[in-house]
């Protein structure tokens, strides 16, 4: 693929600056996403004070400006319509919901709004905006900054919802998000933000709607999503020394979603694990074993496994936070589970 | 009234009185139980719409709310697809998918009712900033009622327009009520313009039912908006004469309210004062009046004749491309 | 049970009424739950203006007057918010949220301070609160006033979800949700509300938690949620003529869900349908197939079905609506293929 | 400053000092590696929660924000459990699941910081409601940003209270900025406080670096919701010598702001000008500084050496009852 290593954070913030050097109408906004903003040792010095609340943006202002670059009040349904309808009158807005913890402040703007105009206008709109936004757990940031949500988006029609689990993806992704004319929402995890990977350097995009095998196998089908595409990967890796091959398949995009990848797989290994961080009610976990069970039963050689986080918030204490995480053990389990029989 | 011509008063009448009769004839269709769904109706409000638009071209746009027939037809909308959208049917503004409370028609800058209230604000920012970043002098207006200044997406719409010197003007129709509750409990603000001090904006209350006070100074707002000066809250304080929707039963209102509405009406206003200064005569108004119900009636039986979209169309346009 | 019939509105009203004479506590507040607030010839007279927007509080604040029956301003926020903590303070309170489709207006408030505030604060302090609000499609409502969105509030840990389908079920639940110790939504479905059936005079009060056998059968497990299981029941009727004995559940709390009687029922039928109003993704139809395939797979003997609408906004012509919420034809359809297979 | 005796002087200075003390101590110990998560500090504005909460009891309440460790302080939370919950420690304020940003105590009418910006703001009313709907006399205090000034919620909030004339003060902390962002951009009014107008109640700027100009104002505030009058708007204004959280480079200041915070700090402020009228002796605050080190250490022994929660406590505390 590349030689070229870079951390996730800076695979967004490459995408961000090359789709917004390919097209003018990008432009981005959010709380701090230049930071500083009329102060001048800052903004008249064309710096920023920030770049971001995690540093993901840095750069951008300096190279297109505060037109572009805007920082935004502490008023998300404000600018996430402000976003929408940018969108519908012809610019490509990205807005960055800095935790997807506070979509419960400006969720109407995002799926009444946002996800539905095109709808209700009987088609004669249309919304290319892109939301990106943090999720999960594992950085201590407690019941209020965790939380993964994106069922919540992906329930909602009208709305596209990706879950990028490496660098690499997440440029690409981020590009094809950019590039699509439906309203996106793009889930970064806090912690895979800091991981390394290898990612070119020119442009590229990923089309949305495309599951990747991140790992073939014959044994046992695990769809895992976001971080939980490398737990999969490392319990795959040790289950490998046991002699079960596991196929490891990351969504990707959970709205579309690849059926045929995730269907194609089961009926090879005939049996699923999901594992996901977030809650289990109403869940993508649950969306994942439902998909396979009403459209692949009859493959399907053992019960299949949904394992996630409890029914529980985020509890900021690190071991019990360390608890609530599912675990590459018990992935392992899982799959020898599903193999062996319980 | 001295800079209108005698072609924009006769067209600003047609106008009010399109309004009017289709709101009249959309009652009547209600109560017959042809039309589905809740229907919000703006009879009553005809100068405020259309005291605010006739300042506005094609290329400006406007948010609304769930009352949006009266900013539809300022603003350009073509009446029989918006009968048709009433109707459900495929003719419709929106194929039938939207209704009433979604009537939208983005080619003429009407950027949709709202079926949540205080939903247009943040919108009206949105096309606010495309006009920014694009360098036009496009201005947008945000049609919000005295019941939508209570929701937090009000304040921080015009708190963002403000910072960002967007070309937006923020019209709150106050009638008064919002639902049943009327303003004075609803609102801590003496009045809504009030709320311009929060955002350091230029702040008017004006009456409603005046199409002149509206228009001049909706017209002073919005020249200021298109030369860059940022946005403005205009309260323009009105009434209604049909209930909060179609079906209910207007128990706030008092027989006095209603006699005073009808003392305060719009359009005979606007007829009297343009009569009186002989600007125009009263049988180019009244042959107004006949077209507007002709126009109406049409559009009732082209909405009637329409068909029903073909079931798969609900299944359409959620996405530009879903795969 | 009892003769005397009333509409599934009066029931609720009931329900109100009865909770506010018993616990003086209880208080009521949402958009013209009375209206008409400080008009002389409305408050004025002791009188209300409007009763809910529907007519669902009717009549209450005649007896316990405004100060326990408070009209709000369009605040959706400041009043969950208020509920919420005037729940953690010592009230019972009721608030309306008109439709729930507007939950994007005021969701941080009841998923983020609501259900979270007693884990946040390490068990030290309960909300006994409920939100009311309105669901479904069939009245012509259109794409933002039609909503279903009870998965959105399953989803989030803290919180309870009710569905009720009856007005009998309506009136003890509604009792229940009153006098649980947790915040609970309870979602009103707005085309049952004008529907009659047979409601106890007396007080009583349904548990949380436990769902109801609507009818019992051998041959299929439907699981039907709120206007469904009507639906399901009639498809039950016609299915009998052919011999076919439908089982249908109605789960009524959908968090926390009565597993045991849905999993035992399938152990005897070992076939599922779920019926679910709502739109398909990360939703309660798919909850409840992998519930069922995660915990009762080796007593399934037929491919299960989750019957929903589609992945669409709710439309507005009339056709189109009555194309989007699954029929009565389906389930019946839907029976036969699981009974013959397909 | 005349009506507070010698012991409440020194009780006020003893509750700044040991807030001053807290937070430093925290600053080390976070950039020791010590404490986990967002750490949020509140040194600098300790006149603030000091003034404000020199007024109440036990029985009054607060709303916080994500910085909440100075209220706690000044509402009475005790310190040693205040320290164990930011390890997330079984001892800890909320048994180690809320942190920093959720730490509470309710019998102590502290309602808990907020990771929601602005999210106290409709919580304020709603112990307000409670206190009305009772009878009783009891308070309830908001404290918010000024960047949460621009969140819906705190228009909500703030209507709402003054059209239910809820015994609630809205305490807006100002110190220039959100993040990174200054009050001068993200804020249109030229002064938080004349959003009061958009209220029609009482607003009020003071210097939040003086505790007795906080404590009058506030005082007045808290008098008149006590007696029924409903809520007021108090806005602070002063800085913060930490940055917007730890661990952030606070490029936003520049080396003359840093210079002037230190001219107005806000206990160095209060110390001179209880010994230049020669109200307490520097030996009673000496004492009293060196307590609050006493105070502080201790609390951080405490903390390191109680236990974590058992694990499966990450399932408890979600209902009072589920199943
Ligand atoms: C967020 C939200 N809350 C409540 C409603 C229900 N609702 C629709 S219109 C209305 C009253 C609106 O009052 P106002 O803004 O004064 O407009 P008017 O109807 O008087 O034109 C209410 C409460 C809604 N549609 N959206
Ligand atoms: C709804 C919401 N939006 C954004 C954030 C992220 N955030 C946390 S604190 C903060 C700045 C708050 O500024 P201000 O209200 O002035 O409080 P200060 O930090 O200055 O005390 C931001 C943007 C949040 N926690 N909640
Ligand atoms: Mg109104
Ligand atoms: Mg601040």
């Amino acid at each position: 693929m590349t030689d070229r290593t870079i951390t996730f954070m800076e695979a967004i913030n490459e995408a961000l600056r090359q789709e917004m050097r390919r097209d003018e109408t990008v432009i981005l906004m959010g709380e701090d996403v230049a930071g500083g903003a009329t102060l001048d040792h800052i903004e008249g010095q064309g710096e920023e004070a920030w770049g971001g609340v995690l540093g993901v943006t840095k750069g951008l202002v300096q190279e297109f400006g505060r037109n572009r670059v805007l920082d935004t009040p502490i008023s998300e349904s404000a600018f996430i319509g402000t976003t929408v309808a940018a969108a519908a009158t012809g610019l490509r807005p990205v807005a960055e919901l800095m935790f997807v913890d506070f979509f419960g402040v400006c969720m109407d703007q995002i799926f009444n709004q946002g996800g539905k105009l095109r709808y209700m206008f009987g088609g004669k709109a249309q919304v290319p905006m892109v939301v990106r936004t943090m999720i999960g757990a594992g950085l201590r940031a407690a019941g209020q900054h965790s939380g993964c949500h994106y069922p919540v988006f992906t329930h909602m029609p009208g709305l596209k919802t990706v879950v990028p689990s490496c660098p690499a993806d997440a440029k690409g992704l981020l590009a094809g998000a950019i590039r699509d004319n439906d309203p996106v929402i793009f889930f970064e995890h806090k912690v895979l933000l800091f991981g390394e990977g290898p990612v070119p350097e020119e442009e590229y995009v990923l089309p949305l709607g495309v599951a990747d095998v991140k790992r073939e196998g014959s044994d046992v089908t695990v769809v895992a999503i976001g971080r939980m595409v490398s737990f999969a990967l490392e319990a795959a890796e040790q289950l490998a020394g046991d002699g079960i091959e596991v196929e490891v398949i990351d969504p990707r995009t959970l709205s579309p979603l690849d059926e045929g990848t995730i269907l194609d797989s089961v009926k090879k290994t005939h049996r699923l694990i999901v594992v996901d961080e977030d809650n289990p009610r109403c869940s993508m976990a649950a969306d994942l074993v439902s998909l396979v069970s009403t459209q692949a039963f009859d493959y399907m050689d053992a019960q299949p496994q949904a394992l996630t986080a409890p029914h529980t918030p985020v509890p900021f204490s690190p071991p019990l936070e360390d608890f609530y995480i599912p675990s590459v053990d018990t992935i392992v389990e899982a799959v020898k589970t599903a193999v062996n029989g319980s | 009234m001295a800079e209108l011509s005698k072609d924009e008063l006769l067209e600003i009448y047609e106008c009010m009185q399109l309004i009017r009769t289709f709101e009249d004839r959309v009652s009547g269709l209600f109560a017959e139980g042809k039309l589905p769904g809740f229907v919000h109706l703006y009879a009553g409000e005809e100068a405020i719409a259309v005291g605010v638009c006739s300042h506005l071209t094609d290329d400006d746009f406007i948010t609304s709310t769930h009352r949006g027939h009266g900013h539809c037809i300022a603003k350009g909308v073509e009446i029989n697809p918006m009968m048709a959208e009433l109707y459900g049917k495929e003719t419709g503004s929106c194929k039938g998918k939207g209704g009433s409370m979604h009537i939208a028609d983005v080619d003429k800058g009407m950027m949709g009712a709202n079926g949540i209230v205080g939903g247009g604000g943040p919108l009206a920012c949105g096309s606010g900033l495309t006009a920014k970043v694009k360098g036009t002098d496009q201005v947008t207006i945000c049609f919000f009622g005295d019941g939508a200044s209570e929701q937090g997406t009000m304040h921080e719409a015009m708190n963002l327009a403000k910072i960002w010197k967007l070309p937006v003007v923020f019209v709150c129709e106050n009638n008064g009520f919002a639902e049943s509750t009327p303003v004075g409990y609803h609102c801590s603000a003496k009045d809504i313009s009030d709320r311009a001090t929060a955002y350091n904006m230029p702040g008017f209350t004006v009456d409603g039912t005046d199409f002149f006070a509206v228009h001049e100074a909706a017209g002073e707002a919005i020249a200021r908006a298109r030369q860059g000066e940022g946005p403005s809250l205009v309260e323009c304080k009105g009434f209604r004469y049909y209930g909060h929707f179609e079906g209910d039963a207007k128990a706030y209102y008092t027989e006095e309210m209603v006699a005073d509405f009808k003392k305060r009406d719009p359009i005979g206003k606007f007829r009297q004062g343009v009569l009186d200064r002989n600007l125009v005569s009263e049988a180019e108004l009244d042959k107004i009046d006949a077209q507007a119900k002709q126009t109406i009636e049409d559009a009732v039986k082209f909405a009637e004749e329409s068909a029903y979209p073909a079931l798969e169309e609900c299944l359409t346009d959620v996405y530009v491309a879903y795969a």
